[in-house]
C-alpha cells in the first residue's frame, strides 16, 4: 500500500516518522513539526493523513494545528523574514527594521508576497538578546540589524528573481 | 465514602468527599453562577464566574473544580466577587456581536439572564465589534459565531457524552473559534451524527436549531443529563 | 547498542580524554548568539590555520557552548598560555592567522576582553561552570568535567529520600520564575501513589529577553539530562520529557546528540550503573506558544493537545502527565542539581541571601553597555549588576528602569537600584524574578508604550480559555492604545486598573494572572507618564454618570 | 412646584422605544398634567431647548448629526437617559461596525452597490443627508450618561418608574426588575 495516493514520496517519510512514535496520539506535535518540515506548510489533506494514520477526529489535529504559532496552514514564500520582537530587540528598534520589511516588501507580517518569494514574520524572541535587534533571514540569524541592513537583505533576495525573468 | 462538613455562606453543609464546592452549594440551595458548567460533562473551569473565596486560601477558586474538604469555610457571595462576575459579563459582552434583541436565544439565554441578575444596564468597555461568519450549511442546525462565548461546552458534549469528536476549538485567544472537522462547512463534516447535543448544551444563541426565530430557541437540557445517566450510570431518569 | 557503566569506567573516559589534550586550546563560541557571526567559518579558519602551521599537535581548536559575554561575540578563548587565558573578541573568520600568532606568543593586534572586567569578575559560575570550556557535543569533555559523577554517587551511595531532603537542605527554588521550594516539589512527587510517574524539564523559555535556558541548553546539555536522572531517581520516575522550543534549533540538536551519547554509554536506558535504576529521555519540541511554560499547559502540550492549561488542584505532582504524578522542573533548576549534590547542601545554602540560595543566571540586555549573560550569587544588587557588570546605560544615557520578569514581572525604576535581587525584595517591587531576563530600558524608554509591548505580547499570546485573561487583555491593550493615542481620560485609567485587578485575581493561570504587572508596575512607579497624556473628561452639566 | 421639562429624542433606532413610551397610556395624560413635552419627534419642535430635566434618548449615535445634537442635548439637560437597546448597546445599527476600518465607504458599498436590485449608484447630496460616522457608537460611549434603560424596547412599565420618580423629585433610577437588554 502507497502511503498517499497522490504517490508524494514524502508522505512515505512521514509515515515513516509517524512510525517511528508507533502512531502514539501524543506525538502529535512532534508529527506536524515533521510534515512542516517535509511540506513547508499545513495543508488540510496533510493534516487529514495525519489525522487518520494517528487515529485522532480531524478537529484535534486541526485544533492543535492552529494553536502555535509555529505551525503554518498557508504556503510560505521562498524566502523567510523573521523580525524578532522580543523586548531586548524591541527597546533597541525592532519595530522600526519590521517597519522597514514591511514598507519594501509591501505586505504586513504574517504575509506572503503576492509572487510568493517573500514571507515577513515575526516572533516573541528568539533567545539572541545580546545581538538585539535580531533578524532570521531564511533560518540564519543576523545580529545587530538596522532598517538598511534589512532592505539590503530583501534586495538581495530579490535580484535573482530579477535576473531570471 | 467519607462525609466532609463545611461551611458555606455561613451555613453548616455536609457532602460526599469527591463533591464539587459547585454541587454541594448546590445541594444546599445555594446557586453560584456559572457558565462554561454543564451537568454530565467535566469541567473545564473556564468561564471563571463560580470562583469563590476559601478561608485561608488567598487565591479565588472555581467552585466547579474545587472539592470540599473538612472544614472548609467557602463564601459565594460578596461585592468583590459580585463585581468580578459583573465584569466578566461585560468582557463577554463586548466581546462579540450579542444583539439579543434579533437572536434566536432572546429569553432564553444563560449570558443574557446572567447579566440581567448582575445589574448589567449597560457595557463599560469597547465594543470590539469583531466579524464573524455564519455557518448554516447543516441541514437542521445553525453556529452563529457572533454568539459563541467560547464555553467550550458543545466541543465537551461531543466528545464526552457523543464521543464523535466533530466540534473542538481552533486559533487562540481572542482568536479563538469553534470548528467542525477540519473547520470545513458543519454540512460536509463527516464525523457530525447531527445528534444535536452540541446545540442541547450552548447557553447562547451561537448554536440553533435551523427556522427558529427570534426568542424561539429553548433547550431542554434535561435531555443531556438523562443521556448521561444512562450511559453511564445505567439509569433512565426522567425527569417529571 | 547501550553500553553498561561503573564508576571506574567515568574515570577511564575522563583520563582517556585528559590525554588527549594539546597544549593550546583555542575555545571558539559556537552557540545561537555567536553563530549568528559566522563563529562555524571561524573555527573552520583556525582548523585551517592550525593545519597549515603544522600545529595539530599543539592546538586544539575546540567547539563550546556559550561564554557569556554576548555582546562583545564571536568570542574565541585561548588557554595553555603563560599568564592567563586571552579572550579574542569580535573575532572575524580573517582573523584565524592572527589568533595562531598570538599562540605563538606574537603580536597579534587583535581585539581582546579585559578578564579582570567586573562582567567576569563579579560572577559566581556554579550552573554555568562548564559554559564556554567544554564542547558541548563530545560526552567525553563533560564526563572529564567530573561530569556523570553525581548520578553515579546517587545512585550507589544514596536512597532517594536522602536525595530529595538534600535538595530541600540546599534551599533551591524553582528557578522558572516563582521560586517555588524544589525540594518540597520533589517531596510531593516521592510521595504521590502511582503506577508511573515523569519527570518534564521546562525548556520552553518564552520570557522575551531570556535566553539563560537556551544558553545552558547549548552549552552544558549533560549537565541538565544528569539533573533530571537524579530527580527521576529521587522521585521514582522512569521517563523524562525535555520541552523544547522550536525557536532553539541548536539547542534541540545538541540535546539530541547528548541523548544519543548518554544512552551509548549507558548513563541513559535500562540498569543505569548496573543499579535496577532506569531512566529515558525523550525531546519534545515545542511550537510556539508562550502559555506553554505554565506547567499544566505544558503538560497537554507534551501530550500532543492544544496548549492550555486546567485549574490547580490538583498539582502535576499528584496528577500530571496522564494522570500519573509527574515533577516538572526548569532547565536552570535542574542544571543546580549537580553542583548541589556534588558539593553538598551545606555549600549551597552558604550562597545567596536567607530565603534566596544560590545563583542565578541573568541575561542581561537591553540598552545596557555590556550585553550577556551572568551568573551572580543571589543578593546581590540591581546596581552591582546594572551599573558595575553591565557598565551602565549605552553612550552616556541614564538607566531609567530595569525590567525583570518579562510579560509577567515589571519594571523596576532607577532609585531601586539597590535592591537585592531575591525573590522577595523584586516581588515587593511588583515584579518577580523570573526566569532571568533583565532588561535594561533608558531615559528614552516610553514606559506607556512598553506596557502596551507587553499588554500586546499577553494578548498574543493568551490561550483564550479562561474569560479574563482572553478578553481582559485585549480590552487593556485598547485602553493602553487610547491612553497612548492621547484620546484617554481619568476614567479609562481607572478601568484600566479595575481590569488588572480582574486579570490578576480571576484568571484560570499565571498568564494572565501575572499579565497586568507590567502595566501595574509601570503605574506604580511612572503614573505621571500615564497622567501626561490624559484628556480632560468630556463635559456634561450633570457630570456624575450613573454607574 | 415648577412643571417638570421632559424631551425624548430618536437617532438611529426603530422608533420602537418611542411606541414603547406612547404605551404609557393614560399615565401619558397623568404626565401631561405636570410636566411639559419641550422636544421630541411627535411634537414639532425644531430647535433642541435650554434647560431640560430629562430627556430619553433613543437610538444609536450613527451620523454627524446625531454627534451634533447628542452633545447640545448633553449640554441643555440635567438627566440623560440613555433609552434602549439601540442607546445603550448599539444594537442592530451597530452592526455594521462589523464591516471594519473604512467602515462608510464598505457600508454604503454594501447597501448601494453590493446588494441593488437596479440602478446602482452611492447616493450623494451633500447638506441635506448627514454623513455616517465612522463607527456608530452607543450614547454613553460619547457623554455621560445618568441611567440606562436597556431592552428592545423597555417596557412601558419600566419607563413609568422612572418618570414617577423623576415627577416626585426622587434620584432618577429604575429599581423594580433587573435590568434586561433585548
Amino acid at each position: 500500500m502507497t502511503a498517499h495516493a497522490s504517490g508524494d514520496k514524502r508522505f512515505k517519510i512521514l509515515e515513516a516518522h509517524i512510525k517511528k512514535f508507533q502512531a502514539r496520539q501524543d506525538a502529535l506535535i512532534e508529527v506536524l513539526h515533521k510534515a512542516q518540515e517535509l511540506f513547508g506548510y499545513l495543508e488540510d489533506d496533510l493534516l487529514l493523513f495525519v489525522a487518520h494514520r494517528l487515529k485522532l477526529p480531524p478537529s484535534r489535529v486541526y485544533g492543535v494545528a492552529t494553536f502555535y504559532h509555529f505551525f503554518c496552514l498557508k504556503p510560505q514564500g521562498a524566502h523567510t523574514c523573521v523580525v524578532c520582537l522580543g523586548t531586548a530587540c524591541y527597546v533597541k528598534g525592532s519595530a522600526k527594521v519590521l517597519a522597514a520589511a514591511e514598507a519594501a516588501a509591501g505586505i504586513k507580517s504574517g504575509e506572503t508576497t503576492p509572487d510568493s518569494q517573500l514571507s515577513l514574520l515575526t516572533a516573541r524572541c528568539i533567545g539572541a538578546c545580546a545581538i538585539a535587534p535580531a533578524v532570521v533571514y531564511d533560518g540564519q540569524v543576523a545580529a545587530k540589524q538596522t532598517p538598511e541592513m534589512v532592505l539590503a537583505q530583501l534586495e538581495k533576495w530579490r535580484e535573482p528573481c530579477k535576473a531570471t525573468t | 465514602m467519607a462525609a466532609k462538613t463545611l461551611k458555606i455562606d455561613g451555613r453548616q453543609v455536609s457532602a460526599a468527599e469527591d463533591t464539587t464546592v459547585l454541587d454541594a452549594a448546590a445541594e444546599a440551595g445555594i446557586r453560584i453562577p456559572t457558565l462554561c458548567h454543564l451537568e454530565g460533562v467535566y469541567d473545564a473551569g473556564a468561564c471563571r464566574l463560580c470562583l469563590v473565596e476559601v478561608a485561608g486560601t488567598a487565591k479565588l477558586l472555581p467552585a466547579c473544580t474545587t472539592l470540599v474538604a473538612e472544614g472548609m469555610e467557602v463564601v459565594t457571595q460578596s461585592d468583590r466577587l459580585r463585581r468580578y462576575r459583573r465584569m466578566t459579563l461585560e468582557l463577554l459582552l463586548a466581546e462579540r456581536n450579542h444583539v439579543c434583541a434579533v437572536c434566536v436565544a432572546n429569553g432564553h439565554c444563560e449570558l443574557q439572564s446572567l447579566a440581567s441578575e448582575h445589574g448589567i444596564d449597560h457595557v463599560r468597555y469597547d465594543y470590539r465589534f469583531p466579524r464573524w461568519g455564519v455557518d448554516a450549511t447543516h441541514p437542521r442546525f445553525g453556529l452563529d459565531h457572533n454568539r459563541c462565548i467560547l464555553c467550550t461546552r458543545c466541543v465537551r458534549v461531543c466528545w464526552h457524552i457523543e464521543g464523535a469528536g466533530t466540534k473542538n476549538v481552533a486559533g487562540r485567544g481572542a482568536k479563538s473559534f469553534i470548528i467542525d472537522d477540519l473547520n470545513q462547512p458543519w454540512g460536509d463534516s463527516e464525523s457530525c451524527t447531527s445528534c444535536g447535543k452540541c446545540v442541547l448544551a450552548c447557553p447562547t444563541g451561537a448554536l440553533f436549531d435551523r427556522g427558529s426565530t427570534v426568542g424561539e430557541m429553548e433547550r431542554d437540557r434535561t435531555k443531556l443529563e438523562f443521556i448521561v445517566n444512562a450511559r453511564e450510570k445505567k439509569q433512565w431518569i426522567v425527569s417529571e | 547498542m547501550e553500553g553498561t557503566m561503573q564508576g571506574d569506567d567515568l574515570a577511564a573516559i575522563a583520563e582517556k580524554h585528559q590525554g588527549s589534550r594539546r597544549k593550546y586550546c583555542l575555545r571558539t563560541c559556537m552557540s545561537a548568539g555567536c553563530m549568528s557571526s559566522r563563529a562555524d567559518a571561524i573555527k573552520k579558519g583556525l582548523d585551517a590555520e592550525v593545519k597549515a602551521q603544522g600545529l595539530e599537535g599543539e592546538v586544539e581548536v575546540r567547539r563550546v557552548g556559550c561564554m557569556g559575554f554576548c555582546g562583545l561575540g564571536p568570542l574565541v578563548g585561548l588557554d595553555g598560555m603563560k599568564e592567563r587565558e586571552i579572550l579574542f573578541e569580535h573575532v572575524t573568520p580573517e582573523d584565524a592567522p592572527a589568533i595562531i600568532r598570538a599562540v605563538q606568543a606574537k603580536d597579534h593586534g587583535l581585539q581582546v576582553a579585559d578578564p579582570d572586567h567586573p562582567f567576569f569578575s563579579k560572577q559566581m559560575r556554579v550552573v554555568r561552570a562548564n559554559g564556554g570550556i567544554i564542547d558541548p557535543e563530545r560526552i567525553e569533555d563533560y564526563v572529564a568535567a567530573n561530569g556523570y559523577r553525581a548520578l553515579y554517587h546517587v545512585l550507589t551511595d544514596i536512597r532517594p529520600a536522602e536525595v530529595v531532603e538534600e535538595i530541600t537542605r540546599s534551599g533551591l527554588r524553582g528557578r522558572g520564575g516563582a521560586g517555588f521550594p524544589t525540594g518540597l516539589k520533589w517531596g510531593t512527587v516521592a510521595k504521590s501513589p502511582g503506577a508511573r510517574k515523569f519527570v518534564v524539564c521546562n525548556g520552553d523559555e518564552g520570557d522575551p529577553g531570556a535566553y539563560m535556558d537556551r544558553s545552558i541548553l547549548e552549552s552544558d546539555p549533560h549537565l541538565v539530562l544528569e539533573g533530571m536522572a537524579i530527580a527521576a531517581y529521587a522521585v521514582g520516575a522512569d521517563q523524562g520529557f525535555l520541552y523544547v522550543r522550536a525557536e532553539y534549533p541548536l539547542a534541540i540538536s545538541r540535546l539530541q546528540t547528548a541523548i544519543r551519547q548518554a544512552k551509548q554509554l549507558g548513563l541513559l536506558g535500562g540498569g543505569i550503573f548496573e543499579t535496577p535504576f532506569t531512566f529515558n529521555v525523550d525531546i519534545r519540541i515545542g511550537a510556539g506558544a508562550f502559555v506553554c511554560g505554565e506547567e499544566t499547559a505544558l503538560m497537554a502540550s507534551v501530550e500532543g493537545r492544544r496548549g492550555t492549561p486546567r485549574p490547580r488542584p490538583p498539582f502535576p505532582a499528584e496528577r500530571g502527565l496522564w494522570g500519573c504524578p509527574t515533577l516538572i522542573n526548569n532547565v536552570e533548576t535542574f542544571a543546580n542539581i549537580v553542583p548541589i549534590i556534588n558539593r553538598g547542601a551545606a555549600w549551597y545554602a552558604g550562597i545567596g541571601t536567607e530565603r534566596s540560595k544560590g545563583t542565578k543566571v541573568f541575561a542581561l540586555t537591553g540598552k545596557v553597555q555590556n550585553n550577556g549573560l551572568i551568573e551572580v550569587p543571589m543578593g546581590i544588587t540591581l546596581r552591582q549588576i546594572v551599573e558595575e557588570m553591565g557598565g551602565g546605560a549605552i553612550g552616556g544615557a541614564k538607566v531609567k528602569a530595569v525590567q525583570t520578569g518579562g510579560p509577567s514581572g515589571g519594571c523596576i525604576p532607577a532609585e531601586y537600584l539597590d535592591t537585592s535581587v531575591d525573590y522577595e525584595s523584586l516581588t515587593k517591587l511588583g515584579s518577580i524574578m523570573g526566569s532571568g531576563g533583565m532588561v535594561v530600558m533608558d531615559d528614552s524608554t516610553n514606559m506607556v508604550e512598553i506596557a502596551r509591548f507587553y499588554m500586546d505580547f499577553c494578548r498574543d499570546e493568551s490561550c483564550g480559555k479562561c474569560i479574563p485573561c482572553r478578553a481582559g487583555t485585549v480590552q487593556m491593550f485598547e485602553l493602553l492604545e487610547k491612553i497612548l493615542s492621547r484620546k484617554a481620560t481619568a476614567r479609562d485609567i481607572a478601568m484600566l486598573e479595575e481590569l488588572c485587578d480582574l486579570v490578576k485575581h480571576t484568571s484560570l493561570c499565571g498568564l494572565g494572572q501575572t499579565a497586568p504587572n507590567p502595566v501595574l508596575s509601570t503605574l506604580r512607579f511612572f503614573r505621571n507618564e500615564y497622567t501626561e497624556l490624559l484628556q480632560p473628561e468630556p463635559a456634561g452639566e450633570c457630570a456624575a454618570s450613573g454607574q | 412646584m415648577d412643571r417638570l421639562r421632559i424631551a425624548t429624542a430618536w437617532f438611529g433606532g426603530c422608533a420602537g422605544c418611542h411606541m414603547s413610551f406612547l404605551d404609557l397610556d393614560e399615565f401619558l395624560i397623568e404626565l401631561a398634567g405636570k410636566a411639559d413635552l419641550v422636544f421630541s419627534p411627535v411634537i414639532d419642535v425644531k430647535e433642541y431647548p435650554e434647560n431640560v430635566d430629562v430627556c430619553l434618548v433613543e437610538g444609536a449615535i450613527c451620523n454627524h448629526d446625531n454627534l451634533e445634537l447628542l452633545h447640545r442635548i448633553r449640554k441643555r439637560t440635567k438627566v440623560l437617559v440613555s433609552f434602549g437597546d439601540c442607546a445603550v448597546t448599539g444594537n442592530v445599527p451597530a452592526i455594521r461596525n462589523q464591516l471594519g476600518p473604512r467602515n462608510v465607504e464598505n457600508v454604503l458599498q454594501c447597501a448601494y452597490i453590493d446588494n441593488a436590485q437596479d440602478n446602482p449608484r452611492l447616493p450623494r447630496s451633500e447638506g441635506i443627508v448627514p454623513e455616517l460616522l465612522e463607527r456608530v457608537r452607543p450614547v454613553h460611549e460619547i457623554v455621560p450618561v445618568e441611567v440606562f434603560l436597556p431592552g428592545c424596547p423597555p417596557s412601558a412599565g419600566k419607563i413609568k418608574e422612572l418618570l414617577e420618580r423623576v415627577l416626585a423629585g426622587l434620584p432618577p433610577r429604575v429599581d423594580g426588575d433587573e435590568p434586561r437588554f433585548g
